[in-house]
C-alpha cells in the first residue's frame, strides 16, 4: 500500500497499462508537450512518444470521434476532454456513434474506447466552465459512465475502462484530484457496475459518487459524533447503475439522502430516489432527500458559487429532516 | 483496363442500380421502413473507387450506402435481409438501410448523422498508421456534409497527423433540396486546401476516371502525400429519400445528367472498343436479376429478430 | 374552433407570429425551398421571401449559435433543428450559451430563441435518429424545454416560447404531427410552465407529455371501461417543471403512473416519482411508477423497435400493479 | 494619422498593459480567482482594429478579453469590479474573467468555450443585416479554435448569406502550449479561401497597420464585399493563464517578439516622428496608473453580490 494522490493513481493507472498494452494511447489537448492541463499525464509525452502520446488541435467533435474510429480499427484510445464541459461538443460522437456501433451494426464492430473528462464545479469558472452533467451521459444504453471518489478507485476502475470492449466515459472530479488515499503496489482492478459501501451503518443510508461521496463521508462522520451511524454507499458507476448494495442498505435504514453536486432536477438522484420508493417502498420510513447543486447557472463571484454547491451541512440538515 | 475488369465494373453497376430499383419497389410495398436513400446515378464513384482499393483498405460512408457495400463484396442477399429488417441481415435487422456494414469486408458501414462517420475513418486511418501497415481509408460523404463541423476537424487532424486516408466527394450538387451554391461559401477543392490537400476534381461518371484518380490517391499515400482528398462530380436521379416532393430542381436538369448515365458511358466504351457484345451484356444484366431475386427470396424467408435481441449487443461486457 | 392536425397548429402558429412582429423569422435545413422535412412551414418561402425563411447549410452548432446571435442583437429567431438527434450537435451552443447568456452577463443580454425540433422513436430510423433526449436539455437552469400532446396547446405554447425574451426548446412528437384536435380560431396563448390536467379522475393519476400523454390518455380510456377512472396531467413543460397539478392529483388518488417515451433510467419519470415520494409523502398509498422506453438503442426491426416502446397495456399494466 | 489618435491609441494599449499587469497582481493576492489570461503583447490588436470601428459596430472575442473591453469604452472599474467578482462588476459579478460584456458600448464579450462566441458574432451581423443597417461585427478569435467545428459552419454560413462582419485572428502563434503548425494542418488564410473569403495577413505589432487593415475590411463589406477577413501576426508575453509551466516555447522566442513591442513601436514612431516628447508620454503613463488605482479601489470598495443574486437573471420571464 502507499498513499497518494487520485491524481496520481490515475497517472499510475495510464502508466501500467500504456505498458502492459501497446495498443493503449492517449490524445487530446494539452497532454503531451504540456503535461496535461491537470498535470495527469506529465512526462509521458518524454516516456513514450508522439505516436501514444498525442497532442491534438481544438477539436472536441474530432477527439470524440477520431478515437471512435481509431478503437473500431483496433486500438484502445484514452482520448481526454481537457474538461466534460468541452464534451458537450462530442455528444454526438460519444452517444450517437461510440455508445450505438456495437449493437447498431449487429456487433459487428467493438469501440474500446475511454473518454477522460475532469468536471465540477467549485473552481470560479463561470457557467460554462463548471458543469457536473455527468447525468446528461449516463442517461443513454450502449456507454459506461464511471467516476469514482478515492484514489484506490480511481486507479481500479480507470483499468478496468481501458481493458473493457465497450466505450466509457471516466469523470475525474476537479477538486478530488488532491485528495490522498491508500493504492496497493500490486496489480488491481476494480469492476465496473458495483456500488461500494465506503462506511457502514444503520442509521440512514448516504449514497454519492466523486465528490459528492466525499460529502457524504464527512458528514456521516460528523453525525457520528451525534450518536448517528450513517451508511454511506458509493455508486462509483452511474451506468451501469449497481442499486444491490443501495437497496440492501435501504433495507436496513429505512431513510436515504443522496449527495451529488449536479443539479438536483433530472439529477442523478431522481433515479436513485425513484428505485427506492418503487424496489423498497415497503421500507419506506420517510421521503428520500436530495442534496444536490441548487438550480442555477454557477456564478463566478466565489460566496455566491459556493453557495449553490452542496457542503456538509446541507447534508447533516437532510438526515434529521428524515430521522 | 482489361475487358475483364471493365465487365465486371459493368456488372456491379448494374447490379447496383437494379438492386436500389428493388428497394424503391419493397418500400412501396412496405417491406421496407424508414429512410430509404437511393444511389442511381451515382455507381460509378463506388465502382471506381472501390474498384482500386486493396483488400486491406477500408471503406466507410454515409447513409446513402447500399451500393457501396455491394462492391465492397458484402453478399446482397444479407444486405436484402437488412433492409427487411431481417435477424440475417448484416446488422442483425438492428441498423436498416441507414446502417450496412460488412467488416469482414472492411466496409465499416453507413452511418445516418452527417458527417458523423469522417471522424470515425479518420480515426480507422489512425489506427492503421499506428499499427504501421500500408492500409487506406476510403471515406466517403456528400457535398452537403462538408458543411458541418465534423468535416473540418477531422481532415484538420488527418492533415496534421499525415493519416492515410481519401476524403471522397461525392458532390450530386445538392444536399437533400439545398443546391451546392446555397449551401457552400466555397469551392470543395478549396475546403481541401485548407487542410494543406491539393485535392483534384474527377468526372463521376466515368468509371475509369473514378479508378484511376483513386488508384493515383492511394499510390501518392505511400508516396508519403496522406492524406488526399477526390471531388467526385455525380448526380443522383431519384430525390433525396423516399417522398422528396422534388421540388428544387427541374426536370430538364435531371434529364441532362441522365443523357450522361455512367452505365450508359460504359456501355458505349465497351462497344466502341469491341469489348462486349450486346449478348454479352444481356447475361450480365440476367445474372444480375437472379442475384436479385435470390436476395429478396433469402430476405423474405428469414426470420425476424427474436425478442431477446432487444437485449443483446448493447455492450460487450456486461 | 376549427379541428387541425398538430402540424397545421404548429404552422399557423409560426404564420401568425411572423405576421405579428417582423423581427421573427425561420432559419434551419430544408425550412425554406422544400417546404420543411416534416411540412411545417410549407409555402412559408413563398409567403415570406429567403430573408425570413433561410435554409441553412447543414451545421447544427451554427443553427444554434447564429440563432443565439440573433436574437442577442434583436431579432426572434425560430431555429429549426430537422430532428432532434442533430441538436446533439449544437448541445453547447444551447446549454452553454443560449440558456447562460443572460445570466453569466449580468442581465446585459436576452436570447428570444425558439429551437425548434421533432422528436421521438418509432418510425424505424434506428438508433441515431429515434432519440426522445428532452429530459438532457430540461436538466439544465437557464433554458426552457416545452412539448405539447395536443393541437391546441402546440399552437398556444409555441405563440408564447415565440414571444417569452428566455431560450426555450420546443420538442414537436413527430408521431403526433397528425393527430387532430379543436383548436380556437381567435387569438390564444398557452403559458409556459403550467400542468394541465387532461382528464379528471380519482383512482390512480397519470403523469406525461406529448406522446405519452396520448398513451396515457388512450390507458385512461380504457381503464374507464373497468370503471377505472385515472386522472391524466399533462407537464407540457418540463423546465419550467409545474408540479402542483401532479401533487393535486396524488393527493387525491395516492397512487401514480408515469408515461413517457424516453429511456427510464434518468428519465422525466425518475424526476416526477422523486418529488412525489419527497413532497406527496403522505400520500403514497403504492410505489409510483413508471412506464418508459426500454433500455436498448432503438433497433431498426419494426416489431423489434415497437417492442422497445411504450404502449396502451403497458401503462394499464402499470395502473393495475397499483391499485 | 493624426497625433492625438496616435496618443490616444498609445494611451490605450498602456492602459491594457497595466491593467493586466495589475490582474496578474492581483491573482497571485486571491482577489481574482478561477481562470485569467492576460493580452500583453497583442494589444495593438483591439487597439487598432476596434479604433477603426464607428460606434455602431459590434465586438465580441474569446475569454482573453479584458483589453477588448477597455477598448470598447468599458469603465476600468466596472471591468476589475467584475474581475474581484463584485455586484458593480460589469456582469454582475457573474461571469468573471473571462465573460466581460458592455452592451452598451456594442461589446457583447468575451466567452469561455473555445469558438463558441463565432456563431454568436455571426448571428449579431445576420441581425443587422435584417434590420438593414450598416453596422457590422468584430469578432476576434485566437489561431487554435480555428480548428474547431464553429469556425467552420459561422464561416461558411456568414459567406453563403453575405453576412456584415469581419472575422479577425488573432494568431499569437500558439493555442494554449500547441503551436500553429501542430494544430492546423493549412494556412488561416486557406481556412479563409474555404469560405469563399480572400483574407489579408496584417502585422499586429503594429497598431498603424492593424487599424488600416480593419477600416479597409469596413468599407470592402460597404462596398459588398462581405464577410471579411484579418490574419493578425501577433504574440503573447505571458503564459496561456496563470500557472502555464511554459514548456513548448524558448525563451529566445519570447525575446524575439518583445523587441518588437507595440507600445515601443508606436512610442518610436511618436519620437520619430516628433509627435510627442517623453514628458508627454510620461504624463500619459501617468494618466493611466490613476486609472488603474481608480479602478481597482473602486472593485474593492464594491460589496459582493447578495446572496439572493444567485436566482437572479436566470430568465428574463418567470
Ligand atoms: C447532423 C445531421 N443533420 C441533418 C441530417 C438530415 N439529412 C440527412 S441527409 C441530408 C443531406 C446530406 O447531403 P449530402 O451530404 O450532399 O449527401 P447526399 O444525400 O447528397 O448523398 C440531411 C440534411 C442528418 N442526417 N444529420
Ligand atoms: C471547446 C473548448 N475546448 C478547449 C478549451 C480549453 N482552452 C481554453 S483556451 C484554449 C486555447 C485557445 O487558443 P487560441 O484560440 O489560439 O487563443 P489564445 O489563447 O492563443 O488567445 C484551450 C484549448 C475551451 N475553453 N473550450
Ligand atoms: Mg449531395
Ligand atoms: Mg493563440
Amino acid at each position: 500500500m502507499a498513499l497518494i494522490t487520485m491524481r496520481q493513481a490515475i497517472t499510475d493507472a495510464l502508466r501500467e497499462e500504456m505498458h502492459r498494452d501497446e495498443r493503449v494511447f492517449i490524445m487530446g489537448e494539452e497532454v503531451g508537450v504540456w503535461g496535461g492541463t491537470y498535470a495527469v499525464t506529465r512526462g509521458f509525452y518524454d516516456e513514450f512518444g508522439e505516436k501514444r502520446v498525442r497532442d491534438t488541435p481544438i477539436s472536441e467533435m474530432a477527439i470524440g470521434g477520431v478515437a471512435t474510429g481509431a478503437a473500431m480499427g483496433g486500438l484502445r484510445p484514452v482520448a481526454e476532454f481537457m474538461t466534460i464541459n468541452f464534451a458537450f461538443l462530442a455528444l454526438d460522437a460519444i452517444i450517437n456513434h461510440a455508445a450505438k456501433i456495437h449493437y447498431m451494426f449487429g456487433e459487428q464492430m467493438r469501440v474500446p474506447v475511454v473518454y477522460r473528462a475532469p468536471g465540477g464545479g467549485g473552481r470560479q469558472l463561470g457557467a460554462t466552465h463548471s458543469h457536473t452533467p455527468d447525468v446528461i451521459f449516463a442517461h443513454f444504453p450502449g456507454l459506461k459512465v464511471v467516476s469514482p471518489s478515492t484514489p484506490y478507485d480511481a486507479k481500479g476502475l480507470l483499468k478496468s475502462a481501458i481493458r473493457t470492449d465497450d466505450p466509457v466515459l471516466f469523470i475525474e472530479h476537479h477538486t478530488l484530484y488532491q485528495i490522498r488515499g491508500e493504492v496497493p503496489t500490486e496489480e488491481y482492478v476494480v469492476p465496473i457496475g458495483v456500488s461500494d459501501i465506503k462506511r457502514p451503518g444503520d442509521a440512514v443510508t448516504l449514497v454519492g459518487y466523486a465528490q459528492g461521496l466525499q460529502v457524504a463521508l464527512e458528514a456521516a462522520k460528523q453525525l457520528a459524533t451525534e450518536g448517528i451511524e450513517a451508511e454511506v454507499v458509493d455508486l462509483r458507476s452511474l451506468r451501469p447503475l449497481d442499486m444491490g448494495p443501495v437497496l440492501d442498505s435501504f433495507r436496513k435504514t429505512f431513510r436515504a439522502v443522496i449527495v451529488e453536486e449536479g443539479y438536483r432536477t433530472f439529477g442523478i438522484g431522481a433515479e436513485i430516489a425513484a428505485r427506492l420508493q418503487e424496489e423498497g417502498f415497503d421500507y419506506m420510513d420517510a421521503p428520500v432527500k436530495r442534496v444536490a447543486q441548487l438550480e442555477a447557472p454557477l456564478p463566478y463571484s466565489r460566496e455566491l458559487e459556493q453557495s449553490a454547491l452542496i457542503n456538509v451541512d446541507r447534508v447533516i440538515a437532510a438526515v434529521k429532516e428524515i430521522i | 483496363m482489361e475487358k475483364e475488369t471493365l465487365l465486371d465494373w459493368y456488372r456491379q453497376m448494374v447490379l447496383g442500380r437494379r438492386f436500389e430499383q428493388k428497394c424503391a419497389e419493397l418500400y412501396q410495398l412496405g417491406k421496407i421502413g424508414g429512410f430509404l436513400h437511393l444511389y442511381i446515378g451515382q455507381e460509378a464513384t463506388a465502382v471506381g473507387s472501390i474498384g482500386a482499393r486493396r483488400p486491406q483498405d477500408h471503406i466507410i460512408t454515409a447513409y446513402r450506402d447500399h451500393v457501396h457495400a455491394l462492391v465492397a463484396g458484402a453478399e446482397p442477399k444479407r444486405l436484402m435481409a437488412e433492409l427487411l429488417g431481417k435477424d440475417t441481415g448484416v446488422s442483425r435487422g438492428k441498423g436498416g438501410s441507414m446502417h450496412l456494414a460488412s467488416v469482414e469486408h472492411n466496409y465499416w458501414g453507413g452511418y445516418g448523422i452527417v458527417g458523423g462517420h469522417i471522424p470515425l475513418g479518420t480515426g480507422l486511418a489512425l489506427a492503421e498508421q499506428y499499427k504501421g501497415t500500408d492500409a487506406v481509408v476510403l471515406c466517403y460523404m456528400g457535398d452537403g456534409s462538408t458543411n458541418i463541423g465534423y468535416f473540418h476537424e477531422s481532415l484538420n487532424m488527418a492533415g496534421v497527423w499525415d493519416l492515410p486516408i481519401i476524403y471522397i466527394v461525392e458532390n450530386n450538387k445538392y444536399g437533400m433540396g439545398t443546391s451546392e451554391a446555397r449551401a457552400s461559401a466555397g469551392t470543395m477543392l478549396a475546403k481541401a486546401a485548407a487542410y494543406g490537400m491539393t485535392g483534384r476534381q474527377v468526372n463521376g461518371m466515368d468509371v475509369i476516371e473514378v479508378y484511376n484518380a483513386t488508384r493515383e490517391a492511394i499510390d501518392a499515400i505511400h508516396a508519403g502525400q496522406a492524406p488526399q482528398f477526390l471531388e467526385i462530380q455525380t448526380y443522383r436521379y431519384e430525390g433525396h429519400s423516399m417522398g422528396d416532393p422534388l421540388r428544387y430542381r427541374t426536370k430538364e436538369e435531371v434529364e441532362k445528367w441522365r443523357a450522361e448515365d455512367p452505365i450508359g458511358i460504359l456501355e458505349r466504351h465497351l462497344y466502341a472498343e469491341k469489348l462486349a457484345t450486346e449478348a454479352e451484356l444481356d447475361k450480365i444484366e440476367e445474372g444480375v436479376e437472379e442475384v436479385i431475386a435470390e436476395a429478396v427470396e433469402f430476405a423474405e424467408q428469414s426470420p425476424f429478430p427474436a425478442p431477446e435481441a432487444l437485449f443483446e449487443g448493447i455492450y460487450v461486457d456486461n
